[in-house]
Order: structure tokens, then C-alpha cells, then sequence
């Protein structure tokens, strides 16, 4: 009996000490959020100037440039609303989108807007599933996706929807019905496109080559590897290029180590591995850079985390590789949401709308499906990365 | 004395039977594809499970009392993040040091562990699995969502790089060193009585509390170590690394025929069965099988090898009896 | 007094949550004697000897060791002051050596290093020493208990300690293997050993013991010179009361066949036994630890599958695969180790009693709790079991009163025809003992069938009606009421050519 | 052979609902009102719909943690269910979208969820020396191995699948007012489940094997039969969790369910079932799980990072568990300073 009360009073001081947790996390995390915005926005300032060189560089290839200048007056007041703009990454612990997640932060925070930032537990659709229900309880005014599952998403989203918070998707998009538009960090084609040339190049045009991708459902990934293997098939230009194997790192650095030395031992004609996934690249080129093997690398990376080995000597792994400003896309993402909800655009194609310090977009029409294209993939070779490391 | 035959030989001894798998398993990789058997893929293979080969040694000792520990992967995932940040930061590059920190942060993971279950009479696994979430969630508490990359862990990386020939010195100092603790030290003897026979061992005198809690904490310990080592090898430090390996490596220690329930089990097993669930990981992508199938059969592999282990002790009992006079 | 004393302690009282396990005892003991220590299962030998081993710490009393007072802290202390004991039961680790069983905690270690070999060479001059047929390598889970207790022997040996304890060592040995014992024994003492001997068998106590001291009920009843007390008044000492009433077995004439097997068989176990009983009669089946008994037992019962055999019940021949076809048959077993398998002993008793036939107290598959209860406080008070209420924990009652709550589980069973207890008084106090046989008696009159498997000689020789009595896996004779001897039980427990095979078994 | 002692023993059981209140559920239903209050204190959002709105992904899990407590009251354990889930949603996603009706679907769902428990009954029963952990540990690799190689055969590449016919699924994930259908689905299994571990022989003989597995075979209780259902229901059930999450996520992938086998156990767990086997009820299970499943909707609204809910659960995890080892200490020590 005596021992019975005893587990209450301790169950009942449990729940107290739950509570009393709960609640000093719940009050320190409001406040700390806003230092950490302070202090992560200062160093972002003062990137932000080679920033926009990047995406001037970047965006000197889009043809619509000049037409956007004209829109940018117009929306530039617009976007000073209040609201809250959700984004929900692909999960916690990743810096990728930890730059995308502070792109984002900035871009919204200069408007005004609060921000609500949300790493899934895992990189899986269920997590995702989770946080966007909460969001949804929460009333946000939009609702910025990184997809870890193209069709997964599809109920919740349309709930949101229905709920009256606008949907958009950044980085990897959703199915397109259930989201207004989707900030692509640069076209399928065109990423697929890059890439093939990157590996005709190393190659010298002939030869057996292997993709490392991350894991089996990520859709981007797909998207990219199928785009490189049509334009194999369509392009005789490629004609001699020989694809061995399609290996899937899961995104784990020891897997795609053990992948990537597979490759080397079942393909010993192998030239070049592509991996345009950013554990997969930086596993492969430390196992390619240890081996002092002649097999060349590109594929999509981390500056930060591939510096190490980018190089043209044969001392590096990797000549050169591509990516985005994760921090632009987050950015661009940002000015979307805004956009979004106060009404200046839609999410039809056409529509037009500036995109802060990145300049004007317009929503496009592509494959069927309403996109913002951020620019083309960044080549970060010897001559650049030194520049590039640091910052994200 | 009898001459024993080839069968009873086999079901004697475990590491005998677990060598001829590993030999037909050698010989069937060996044979679809050849350069399994170079040096550098044998090399490779205890590079890219050293981790587990080290962990291994941990739980041997943890299943030797008859216990688990599922939290190992979330020590090693705290102990790497954090010597990975000290390096981001700037704070510390000593490669030392950094060793020397990351198996205290494991020391002091494993004795919480042993602590409560030796003194709190809880179940292991629901401790450890306890653990599993906290350490887990720690290692993405303080990464703040940043990785430690190459670039960071330049320096330090160098001590696991691939033909460096630091982590094979680590595998075989500790190898040795388990070996001879295990069965030439009281401490090591301890550990099996704790196991073999929990009250006996109260009965004589030892005092089994502390013997948990030192074995828990050995393999925190470990586990604390592998998470720099992981560093080191991978040249990367995230948060997420090395999320449900822990399988893994009890799975290598019962195909190395540690027994569950405590007392029976030997370094020299371990070794075996860590070396198979390493060789199956390697070899699957060599022989041509279609990377969708690898999990498959990994499964598959892995549940024979256990089942076969039933099937012949049964029949080995079996002849014993009906060899009994009446 | 000018005695030599060893060991002396004055007043032990030692209590258990619920129960006085020893009540201010006394006990001397002198150097290089042989004390024999005496008295039914439950008089607190054991704990008795636990708190001279340290393992238990004393309420009360006083412990005087060469003179002087101890506390042991554990069982490391008792080891170091130079007290081994060989317990009742082997506290062996399954999964290790034999020499490692041996000397574990006083292992040979020079430089931090255990010396396995010259620790197997001794372990091999200890086990020369005891005749014994396995090495010091073995794996002791994969040796026989008699084998076991030898390793027990030996590592009491192996700490060259002053003072030696043998719980009931000779229980499991056969009588080859129990001579050695004495002549080991024997050479302790003339090595200036001073031995305590707990046995059930009065032949260890004639042949060895110079004193005897008796415990009965935890208490202290007295000690006695070996040579100058009478068996009787020994038994009496020990049990209380006169013996005669001990067994209360009436002459009930048996009536027709009413279960009988033919032929059963389990290779390494049993071979080609056959035996019967009749309504009303109470057979006993007998032989060594180790012949078979209880492995027949229970092939018959179904819980283990023989290879051949034929059962037949009521003259019908039945087959049974599993324990509960044997149980629907009305063919019911209270299992030998009966906190393992007749028990379980974090359930209340009402539980424990209604396990077997929940299902026929049951609504369309639901519990009827009611009726459970009402039939449980039935059955216990119909045994008698001391017991408050019939929710409290099979674990908080005495070994006596466990046992009576497996035999409520049995009675419990309306359809019971044949009753097979299998050491049904083994560990429980005289009271109950002699209950437990007053049940027998009466159920036998009711016209059930009852098997008894016992080791004790006699109260196998005062309840069975006929006595089988196996040996190394066969049914070697059958007894009738009217002929039975211990003598003629031991003859035939033996393996013919025993002496020859070195007592291998 | 009546007592001649005439000794009386009570079979009057005591008195209930102060006991009730004192126990271990009543302090979980504390913290139950505690959590949910927690949530409106920190919440502005956290209100019966929203709540039930957040609730249906977990929900899924809930079905599972019934039949997981009937494997840990019989003193084993299954990892391998978050395969299974994964596995019986893939089947059902790719029989769907090549041509089964929807209802054929939900069978077949239901029934990759079954087959997969019977296998891991079947070794499990028949290879008794084996511990379950590991017996589970390798079906789960080979579960989701088959899910793998499925994806690859039958589906359009990559490791991830969506049905493309919802409308079954649609009517599934509909809500009757505020509250989902597999809120009412939760409910009845639940239920029947609770009141058969609590009520029925059956349960009993679960209770008796766990706590003691030889003398419940000495008793004529059929074991490993009991030990197969027992594997066989929760695969049952993994097959409906399965179901229950396509409602939420129209589609599978390599990662469905990942995780899940440890969240179910640790609702146990807190629910005062114990691992070795014996004790708890699901009572205390179902409780627990809606602890849980209120915490993390409560924190995820006041946006807490993901991974200290994790920590959060873990912690109390321990907690629960040291509680009685704790407090019987504590209670053996006043003894000892009260004499």
C-alpha cells in the first residue's frame, strides 16, 4: 500500500518535472530563437554581397532577366506583411538545409513575416507527415516542402490546402496537383544535361562510368538519373559513354564507402563516378582520394564538404562538381511564400514577382507543372572553392 | 580417449563450425569474383567494419551477463558529433586528445547505463533503449543541423584514411587485449560467471553490481571510441551516423555464437562473426547482386547461419543419446 | 571446558520476511572432528549453514571462529577465514570448465595472468583424488548432477580451507562414489580438517561422525555423541514424535487394472519400461538420480515425446502427445520441481489452483473469477494450506505449503484417475510431510491410481503397495509390500557390475 | 479429507477503487491530464480537433502496441514490425495499382501482415533455443529486403511506390465530426484486445507463460501454439497499422515504418508492461500511447525541435521504469529506520 502511494508521489513529481521541463523549453526556444536569428543573419549579410555575384553569374543564362526588372517595383512593397512562414526541411542534422533553412529565415524576417523552421526527426515522409499536421494546427500562412517522398505528402498537403495555407515545394518537389509551385534549384533537363557533359568531359567521351546516388525513393534523385540516361539514349554524342551501374549509398557515409569501393573492384575500366548526392560525393572521393585511384569524380556537393578534395592534380579526387546556393534557393523560397500569400502572384505560370536581392523570377510551365528555376548549377572547381568553402 | 568424430568436432566447437562457414562463403565470392580475395579488399574489409569488429568486443562482454545494449550507435553518434565540432570550431585538433575525449564522453554514456541497470534492476534493453533516443538526440541537439566535414577534420582524418595504418592498430591492440582479458584475467572470468550463474556468483563472493556496471561501461566505452574512429574513417561527423547498426553488431556477435542469455561466448568468436556480417556486407555488391536484393539476402544469411547452428546441436544431442548404453 | 573449538555460534537467529528460518541456535565445533548435522528438510540446515558461509547475515547471535569473534560482510570473508562449503544443490556455472568452476575466486594468477594450465593440473590431481570420470576441461552444464557435486567437492577442496561444509553431498553418489566420499573425508580429517556433514542418510553419519548435532522446526534440539544415542532416539530427536504414525497407509484392497504402460522408450533416457497400477493402490517407483524415474515420467505425462510405447487406461489403449491430452485423460502429474514446474510463484494461489481448468470454469471463453475463487478456497482448505487468503503469492508461503497448493491444483481436476507425484515431500517440513501422505492414503482409498517417485528409501518403503524400482534407464525389479528392504531397493538401484565400472552411470 | 484445522482461507478480493487509483494506470491517467494540460498551457493551437486532426499517423502505431504487449507479456520480443508495416503497405500499394480493387488491397494488406507474423511464429516456436530478438532481428532485414526487391521488380523504379487509385483509401481516412475513422478502429481493437488479455482464459494462459513458461506446459497449456497466434496477431496488426498509415500517406517506400518496433515497445514499456515477461496490462499501454502521442503533438505545436521530443520520450522511459525499483528502496529503507 505505503509502496503504492510512494510510485504516485514519484509519478506525480515525474509529471511535475515533465511539465516544468516542457515549460522552460517552451520559453527558452521562443527567445533564443531570435539571437540565433541575429547572429545567423550577420555572417549571412555579409556573404550576401558574393552571394548575389554567385547568382548574378548564375543568372546571366536565364533569359528573363531583363523582363523581371520591370515587375520588381510592384511586388518589392508588397512583400511587408505580417503571417507566419513555415518551412519544413528533410530533416534535422543536415546542413544543407540548415543553409536553406537560414536563406529562408532571411528572406522572410526582412519582410516582417515570423519564421517556423521545422527538421523532421528522420528523413522520411511519416516525419514529415507529422510536422505539417502541427503546422496546420498552428494556422501558419504557408508551408514551404523539401519532399522527402513525391506522393507520400499528397493527403497532408492537400488538408493544408484545404485549411487555406498556401503549399509550396523547394529542393525536391511533391506531386504537382497537391502544391502551388515548386522553387527548383534548376531544371531536371538541366541538371541532367550538366552532369552528362561534366562526365563526357572527364571521361574524353568514351568509357564505363557509375552514378552513386543517396537512397532508392529520393525523387530528385531519380528525376536527375533518369534525365541523364534518356540523354544517353536520345544524344549520340554520348554514344560511347557505357553506364556499368546505378549504386545506391543511402545517404550513410559507410555504405557508400563500401559502394563506391565495389565499383572500383567489379568496373576495373571505370573512368568516372558521378554521385549527385552530397554524402555519396564526399564518401566516394575520400575512398577515390585514398586509393590514389585514377578514376575521376563529379556529381553534386558541398563546397564545405568536399573541399578537401576538388583539385586537378592527381592528388584530388574530383576535378570540379555542381550545386546551388542552398541559401539562395531557401531565399527564394522565402519571397515565394510571401508572394504567395499576400496575393501578388497566384502560382500560375506568367506569374511575375521579385524575389528580394535575387531579382525577379517568373513561374514557368515546365513538364507539365508550375516552377520557379533558381539558375543553373554553380561549377565550383580549384579556381573558386577556397571562396566557396566557407560559406556553405 | 575416443577419436571424435568430424561431427562432434563441429558441434564442439563453434569457431570450427563458424570457420568452415566463412571459408565456403570465401570460396563462393572467391570464385564468381576473384579480386574479393585481393589484399586490399580483405584489407578494406576490416577498415570499413571496424567499427563493428571494435563495438563487437563491447557487447560480447555486455551478453556475456546476459544483457544488451541497444544504445551503442547513439554513443557512438554523441561521442563522434561532439570531437567532430571541437574540431569545427576550432577548439581542439589534437588527434590524442580528441580520442582521449570521445571515450570519456562513451565512459560516461556506458556507466549511466550499467549504473541504472545494475542498481535500478532495470531490464537492459529498455534502458539502453532509453538511451538510444537520448544520445541520439543529443548528437542532433548540439550539431545544431551542421555537419563536421573533411575540410574540418582534415588533420585528424589522416589517422583513419584509407592505408593509414591506425585503425587496424586499433582493432588488433584491442583484439589482443580482450582476448587475454577474457581468459586470463579474473576480471574477464568474472564476467562469465556473472552470466553463467547470477546467484553463484553472489554466493561466492563477487560482487556483481560492479561487475555489470564496469561492463556497460566498457562498452560505452568502445562504442565511444568507434564514434572517433568513425569520424576518422568517414572524415565526416553527422548526427544521423551509423542509425541502426547496432543490429549489426549483435547480430555479428550471435553468429559468432555469444549466447543471449549470458556466460557462453569468446573474443575469438566474436572476431568470426563480425568478419562474416563484414564479408557479406562487401561481398554482396561484388558478386553482381542487384542492389535491391543485398538486404535480402543479408537477412537470409544471417538467420541460416543461426538456424543451422540450432539444427546441428539438435542432431549432434541427439546421436549422443541414442549412442548412451542401457 | 578445555575443548579445541574451531568454530562456535552462540544464539543464531536468522529471519526471513515472514518466517523465523532459525531460532536461537547453538553449535561447537572442534578441530579435526567430524560433526554431523541432522534434522528433517526445513529445520534450517541450510540457512544455517549460509550464515556460516556468510552469505546470510544473522538478526542475533554470536560467531566465534578459533576463539574469536567474526562478522562475515559476505561470502568472501566466510572464504578467506578459511570456510568452503559444497551447498545442496551445485552452484555450479553451467557454461564454464570445470576447472574454472573449481577455482573460481581463488584462481592461481601470477603477473595479473590466470595459470589455466597449472590450474587444469591440479583440477586434474583433485578430480584423480575423487575417482572422478570427466577432465578438468569440460563443460560442467554437460556433466551429470553426481558429476557436478564432485566438482562442488573438489573446489571445496582446492581452497585448502579449515573448515569444510558438505550439504547432503552424498544424495546424488552412488555407493561406489559415496565410499570415496568417506575416504576423502576421512583423509581431511587426519589432514586436521574440520568437517561439517549434513546428511538424510544415518550409514554417512554411523560411519563418519564423532557428534551430532540436531536442529528440528529452526530450533536447537540438542547434541549428541554418535556413539552414545540410539537410532530411535536420534529420529525422535529429529522428527519429534514417534515415527510410527509417519506413515499412514491402510490396506486397501486393490481393485481392477486401471493404467499400465507397455514398452516405453526414449532413447538416452529410458528404455523398454513397463509398469501398472491398480484403482486404490499406491506404487512407488524408485532407483537413483539419474535412472530414468522422472524422464519416464514424464514421457507419459506428454511433456516430452517418447520414441515407443503404449499407454492404456482402463485397460484402453490412449495416446498422449502433449500434457493436456494426458490431463484430459484424468491422468495428472504434480511435478517434481515444484517451483519450477508445478508453480507459478508470482501468482496468487486462488490462480495457481484454477490454471489447469480455467477453461472449464469459463464463460464462452471469459473468466469466471467467482467460480474460480470460490473452487480455489475449496481445494486449499480442503488440503489445508496454511494461507491467509488465497490472493497472496505462491512465493510467500513454505515449501510444505507450496506443496499443498500443487496438490489442491491437482484435485481441482474433477476428472482424475490417476494421481503421479513425483518427490512429493521433497524439501518440506514433517508436518507436512505427513499430511501430504495422509492425502495419499486417502485418495488411494477413493480408488484413485497413484504413482509416487521417490528416492527416500522410507517413504517409499511405508506408502507403496509395490515398488518398481529403475536402474540406468530400465525397470530392474518390482517389489510387493510384503518383501521390500531397503537392502533389496539398493540392490537393485545398483547397476550390476557397479564396482567394476568405476561408478560410472 | 476436510481440514482438520478448520482453517478459513479468504477469497473475498480487496477492495477496489482505492487500489485502482493507487497504481500504476491511475498515475499514468494523471499524466495523461497533465500532458494534455501541459499542451493548452503551451499551445494556443492544441484543442480536441487539432489534436484528433495531428492524431491518425499515430494512431496507425497504436494498433500495433496491443499486439506487441501480448508478445511482451509472454515474455518476448518482435523488432521486426516496422519491416512487416512496410513490407504489407508495399504489397497492397503495388497489387492496387495493378489492377486490385481497392478491397481485394486491404485483404491482401491484411494478409502480407499475418503471413509475416505467422513466419516469425513459426521459427520462433520451432527453433525455441533461439532468442526471439534475434529471430525478429532477421526477419526484420528480411521483410524489408522483400519490400526492396518488390520495388524493384513490380514498381517504376526507385524505392518508393504511391497508389494511384485513393478513392478506397479516401473513405478510410474520412472522419465522423472531429474524429477519424481509425480513431473508432483504435478504440474497438483496442477493446477487444485489452478485455481479452484481461478477461479471457486466453489472456490468463498468456500471463501464466509469461511469468513462469514450464510450469504453464506442466499445466497442459499449449505454449508455442499460444506463442504462434500471439506472433501471428501482431503481425495481423502490423498489417492494419499498415493500412491505417497508406491513409496518411497514400503510398510506401523503403523507409515506411523505420523505428516504429522500439516507439511500440517503449509505449508498453510505459505502460507498465514489463519485457521479461508476466506483467502489465494494456491498459496501461493504451495509456501510455496517448501520452505519448499528446506530448509530441503538444511540443511539435509550440515548434520544439524534433530530436529533443526524442530525448524527452527517452528520459521518460527511464523514469517509468526506475520508479518501482526506486520506490521499493525508498520504502525498504524507511522500513529499516522506522524499526
Amino acid at each position: 500500500m505505503k509502496k503504492k502511494v510512494l510510485s504516485v508521489l514519484l509519478a506525480a513529481t515525474m509529471v511535475a518535472s515533465v511539465l516544468a521541463g516542457c515549460g522552460s523549453a517552451a520559453q527558452t526556444a521562443a527567445p533564443a530563437a531570435e539571437p540565433a536569428a541575429a547572429e545567423e543573419s550577420a555572417p549571412a549579410e555579409d556573404t550576401a554581397a558574393a552571394d548575389t555575384a554567385a547568382a548574378d553569374t548564375a543568372a546571366a543564362d536565364t533569359a528573363d532577366a531583363a523582363a523581371d526588372t520591370a515587375a520588381a517595383d510592384t511586388a518589392a512593397p508588397a512583400a511587408s506583411g505580417g503571417g507566419t512562414y513555415a518551412l519544413v526541411t528533410k530533416s534535422a542534422g543536415n546542413p544543407f538545409m540548415e543553409r536553406m533553412a537560414s536563406g529562408f529565415q532571411e528572406a522572410v524576417e526582412a519582410s516582417g513575416g515570423t519564421v517556423v523552421i521545422q527538421n523532421p526527426e528522420a528523413a522520411t515522409p511519416d516525419a514529415q507527415i507529422s510536422v505539417v499536421q502541427s503546422l496546420i494546427s498552428q494556422g501558419v500562412s504557408s508551408i514551404a516542402v523539401d519532399g522527402n517522398d513525391a506522393n507520400a505528402l499528397t493527403a497532408v498537403l492537400t488538408e493544408a490546402k484545404d485549411a487555406g495555407i498556401k503549399i509550396l515545394t523547394l529542393d525536391s518537389d511533391v506531386a504537382p496537383d497537391t502544391r502551388t509551385v515548386y522553387c527548383n534549384q534548376a531544371g531536371v533537363s538541366q541538371i541532367g544535361q550538366t552532369l552528362m557533359e561534366a562526365v563526357y568531359d572527364l571521361t574524353g567521351g568514351e568509357g564505363d562510368w557509375a552514378i552513386l546516388s543517396a537512397t532508392s525513393q529520393a525523387t530528385n534523385q531519380n528525376a536527375w538519373i533518369d534525365a541523364m540516361k534518356s540523354l544517353m539514349e536520345s544524344d549520340s554524342k554520348y554514344a560511347k559513354l557505357n553506364l556499368v551501374e546505378v549504386a545506391y549509398g543511402d545517404d550513410e557515409p559507410q555504405k557508400s564507402t563500401d559502394q563506391t569501393q565495389a565499383l572500383l573492384q567489379n568496373y576495373p575500366d571505370l573512368k568516372v563516378i558521378c554521385a549527385p548526392t552530397t554524402v555519396g560525393i564526399a564518401a566516394a572521393a575520400k575512398v577515390l582520394q585514398d586509393q590514389k585511384s585514377s578514376v575521376k569524380l563529379t556529381g553534386l556537393g558541398l563546397p564545405s564538404e568536399m573541399a578537401e578534395y576538388i583539385g586537378d592534380d592527381d592528388a584530388h579526387s574530383c576535378p570540379y562538381m555542381y550545386l546551388w546556393n542552398p541559401i539562395d534557393l531557401g531565399r527564394l523560397a522565402g519571397y515565394t511564400s510571401i508572394a504567395l500569400v499576400d496575393g501578388s502572384i497566384t502560382g500560375a505560370a506568367g506569374d511575375t514577382f521579385t524575389a528580394g536581392e535575387l531579382g525577379s523570377y517568373t513561374i514557368e510551365e515546365i513538364d507539365g507543372s508550375t516552377q520557379i528555376i533558381l539558375g543553373p548549377p554553380f561549377k565550383f572547381d580549384p579556381s573558386n572553392i577556397d571562396e566557396w568553402k566557407s560559406v556553405y | 580417449m575416443k577419436k571424435k568424430s568430424i561431427g562432434q568436432f563441429l558441434s564442439g566447437s563453434r569457431e570450427a563450425s563458424l570457420v568452415i562457414v566463412l571459408a565456403v562463403l570465401l570460396i563462393v565470392v572467391g570464385i564468381i569474383n576473384p579480386s574479393f580475395l585481393s589484399f586490399t579488399n580483405i584489407r578494406q574489409i576490416f577498415l570499413n567494419n571496424t567499427l563493428t569488429f571494435l563495438m563487437a568486443l563491447g557487447m560480447l562482454c555486455v551478453m556475456l551477463t546476459a544483457g544488451i545494449d541497444i544504445s551503442i550507435t547513439s554513443t557512438l553518434a554523441f561521442a563522434g558529433m561532439s570531437i567532430g565540432l571541437m574540431q569545427k570550431y576550432n577548439i581542439l585538433h589534437n588527434t590524442f586528445l580528441l580520442f582521449i575525449i570521445g571515450a570519456l564522453i562513451g565512459v560516461v554514456c556506458g556507466f549511466l547505463n550499467g549504473l541504472i541497470i545494475a542498481k535500478g534492476n532495470v531490464a537492459p534493453i529498455i534502458c539502453t533503449m532509453g538511451f538510444m533516443y537520448i544520445w541520439r538526440g543529443m548528437a542532433y541537439v548540439i550539431s545544431n543541423n551542421n555537419w563536421a566535414s573533411g575540410m574540418d577534420v582534415a588533420g585528424f582524418s589522416d589517422f583513419g584514411k584509407d592505408g593509414a595504418p591506425g585503425p587496424y592498430i586499433i582493432l588488433i591492440v584491442a583484439y589482443v587485449l580482450f582476448f587475454v582479458i577474457m581468459k586470463w584475467t579474473r576480471f574477464g572470468r568474472r564476467i562469465y560467471a556473472v552470466g553463467s550463474n547470477l546467484e553463484a556468483a553472489k554466493v561466492s563472493g563477487i560482487n556483481v553490481d560492479s561487475t555489470l556496471i564496469s561492463v556497460y561501461t566498457i562498452m560505452g566505452l568502445l562504442a565511444g571510441l568507434a564514434g572517433v574512429l568513425s569520424v576518422s574513417i568517414y572524415a565526416s561527423a553527422q548526427p544521423n551516423m551509423q542509425y541502426g547498426k547496432e543490429m549489426d553488431v549483435i547480430a555479428a556477435c550471435v553468429i559468432g555464437g555469444v549466447s543471449m542469455s549470458g556466460g557462453r561466448g569468446s573474443v575469438t568468436g566474436t572476431f568470426l562473426g563480425a568478419l562474416i556480417i563484414g564479408i557479406i556486407s562487401k561481398a554482396l555488391p561484388m558478386v553482381n547482386i542487384p542492389n535491391f536484393w543485398q538486404n535480402l539476402i543479408k537477412g537470409v544469411i544471417i538467420l541460416a547461419v543461426v538456424i543451422l547452428n540450432v539444427v546441428t546441436q539438435r542432431t549432434m544431442e541427439r546421436q549422443n543419446l541414442l549412442r548412451r548404453e542401457m | 571446558m578445555a575443548e579445541d573449538l574451531i568454530l562456535e555460534l552462540k544464539g543464531i537467529t536468522k529471519i526471513f520476511p515472514g518466517v523465523k528460518a532459525l531460532n536461537n541456535v547453538h553449535f561447537q565445533l572442534r578441530r579435526g572432528e567430524v560433526h554431523a548435522l541432522m534434522g528433517e528438510n526445513g529445520a534450517g540446515k541450510s540457512t544455517f549453514i549460509k550464515v556460516i558461509t556468510g552469505v546470510h547475515a544473522a538478526e542475533e547471535g554470536h560467531m566465534f571462529l578459533e576463539g574469536s569473534e567474526v562478522h562475515f560482510k559476505g561470502p568472501k570473508d566466510a572464504q578467506e577465514a578459511g570456510i568452503a562449503a559444497v551447498y545442496q544443490h551445485p552452484t555450479s556455472y553451467p557454461t564454464l570448465s570445470v576447472t574454472e568452476n573449481i577455482f573460481m575466486g581463488h584462481e592461481d594468477i601470477k603477473s595479473g595472468m590466470i595459470q589455466w594450465r597449472s590450474m587444469n593440473a591440479m583440477a586434474q590431481k583433485l578430480l584423480d583424488s575423487l575417482d572422478a570420470d570427466f577432465k578438468p576441461t569440460d563443460e560442467v552444464g554437460t556433466l551429470t548432477i553426481a558429476q557436478q557435486q564432485m566438482v562442488e567437492i573438489a573446489k571445496a577442496l582446492s581452497t585448502n580451507a579449515k573448515i569444510i561444509i558438505l550439504d547432503e553431498p552424498t544424495a546424488a553418489l552412488t555407493a561406489n562414489e559415496s565410499e570415496k566420499l568417506y575416504e576423502i573425508v576421512e583423509r581431511l580429517r587426519d589432514e586436521g580438517k574440520s568437517i561439517i556433514f549434513i546428511s538424510h542418510r544415518f550409514e554417512d553419519m554411523y560411519r563418519l561422525a564423532t557428534r551430532v548435532t540436531v536442529f528440528r522446526d529452526s530450533q536447537y534440539i540438542g547434541t549428541y555423541d554418535v556413539n552414545g544415542i540410539s537410532n530411535a532416539d536420534l529420529i525422535k530427536a529429529m522428527v519429534g514424535r514417534e515415527i510410527t504414525d509417519m506413515y499412514p497407509k491402510e490396506d486397501i484392497k486393490p481393485g481392477d487394472e486401471i493404467f499400465r504402460i507397455e514398452g516405453m522408450t526414449r532413447a538416452g533416457y529410458f528404455k523398454d519400461v513397463s509398469f501398472d497400477v491398480k484403482a486404490g493402490e499406491i506404487i512407488g517407483l524408485t532407483g537413483l538420480v539419474g535412472a530414468g524415474r522422472t524422464e519416464t515420467i514424464e514421457s507419459v505425462c506428454g511433456i516430452t515425446k517418447p520414441d515407443s510405447g503404449k499407454i492404456f487406461l482402463e485397460g484402453k489403449e490412449i495416446t498422449i502427445k502433449e500434457p493436456l491430452d494426458a490431463m484430459k485423460a484424468g491422468i495428472i502429474l504434480l511435478p517434481e520441481d515444484r517451483q519450477k514446474q508445478g508453480l507459478i510463484l508470482s501468482w496468487g494461489l486462488g490462480r495457481n489452483v484454477t490454471l489447469p481448468i480455467q477453461e472449464e470454469l469459463a464463460k464462452n471463453g471469459f473468466n469466471d473469477e467467482k467460480k474460480e475463487r470460490n473452487l480455489a478456497k475449496e481445494r486449499l482448505e480442503e488440503v489445508d494450506t496454511k494461507a491467509v487468503t488465497i490472493f497472496q503469492p505462491a512465493s510467500s508461503l513454505s515449501g510444505g505449503n507450496q506443496q499443498k497448493v500443487v496438490v489442491a491444483k491437482a484435485l481441482a481436476q474433477s476428472n482424475m484417475k490417476v494421481v503421479i507425484m513425483d518427490e512429493p515431500t521433497k524439501g518440506i517440513d514433517v508436518g507436512a510431510k505427513k499430511e501430504i501422505y495422509e492425502i495419499m492414503g486417502q485418495l488411494a482409498k477413493k480408488g484413485y491410481g497413484i504413482i509416487m517417485i521417490s528416492s527416500e528409501m522410507p517413504e517409499i518403503i511405508g506408502m507403496a503397495d509395490r515398488i518398481f524400482v529403475m536402474c540406468n534407464g530400465r525397470v530392474s525389479g518390482c517389489l510387493q509390500r510384503s518383501e521390500v528392504t531397503q537392502e533389496r531397493i539398493l540392490e537393485l538401484s545398483m547397476e550390476k557390475g557397479d564396482a567394476k565400472k568405476g561408478g560410472a552411470a | 479429507m476436510a481440514g482438520r484445522s478448520g482453517r478459513e482461507i479468504s477469497a473475498v478480493p480487496e477492495s477496489g477503487i482505492k487500489e485502482k487509483l493507487v497504481s500504476w494506470e491511475g498515475a499514468l491517467v494523471l499524466i495523461l491530464v497533465g500532458v494534455n494540460i501541459l499542451g493548452v498551457v503551451i499551445s494556443p493551437n492544441y484543442n480536441l480537433n487539432n489534436v484528433l486532426r495531428e492524431m491518425p499517423r499515430y494512431l496507425a502505431e497504436i494498433f500495433m502496441m496491443f499486439g506487441m504487449g501480448y508478445i511482451l507479456v509472454l515474455g518476448d520480443i518482435d523488432i521486426s514490425v516496422g519491416a512487416l508495416v512496410c513490407l504489407a503497405g508495399t504489397v497492397t500499394v503495388l497489387s492496387s495499382n495493378a489492377g486490385a480493387p481497392f478491397i481485394v488491397a486491404v485483404v491482401i494488406c491484411l494478409l502480407v501482415g499475418l503471413l509475416g507474423g505467422m513466419l516469425n511464429g513459426f521459427i520462433a516456436t520451432h527453433f525455441t533455443e533461439l532468442p526471439t530478438m534475434i529471430v525478429t532481428l532477421g526477419t526484420q532485414i528480411i521483410f524489408r529486403g522483400i519490400a526492396e526487391v518488390l520495388f524493384e521488380t513490380w514498381g517504376n523504379g526507385g524505392g518508393t511506390a504511391s497508389m494511384t487509385d485513393t478513392k478506397g483509401l479516401m473513405l478510410l481516412a474520412k472522419k465522423v465530426g472531429p474524429f477519424p475513422i481509425s480513431f473508432f478502429c483504435v478504440i474497438i481493437v483496442g477493446i477487444i484486445m485489452i478485455t481479452v488479455l484481461a478477461k479471457t482464459t486466453f489472456g490468463r494462459k498468456l500471463y501464466a507463460i509469461g511469468s513462469n513458461k514450464t510450469a504453464a506446459y506442466y499445466a497442459g497449456i499449449k505454449v508455442e501454439r499460444i506463442r504462434f497466434i500471439c506472433y501471428s496477431l501482431l503481425g495481423l496488426l502490423a498489417g492494419l497499422c499498415a493500412l491505417f498509415l497508406l491513409t496518411a500517406t497514400f503510398g510506401s517506400n523503403t523507409t515506411t515504418g523505420q523505428g516504429f518496433e522500439m516507439e511500440v515497445i517503449a509505449m508498453c514499456v510505459f505502460g507498465g508492461i514489463a519485457t521479461t515477461g508476466g506483467k502489465g496490462n494494456l491498459i496501461g499501454g493504451f495509456i501510455a500511447a496517448f501520452i505519448i502521442v499528446c506530448l509530441r503533438i503538444a511540443l511539435g505545436q509550440r515548434n520544439i525541435n524534433t530530436q529533443v521530443i526524442l530525448v524527452i520520450i527517452g528520459l521518460m522511459l527511464i523514469i517509468s521504469v526506475l520508479v518501482p525499483s526506486v520506490s521499493s528502496a525508498l520504502a525498504a529503507k524507511r522500513k529499516k529506520a522506522g524499526t
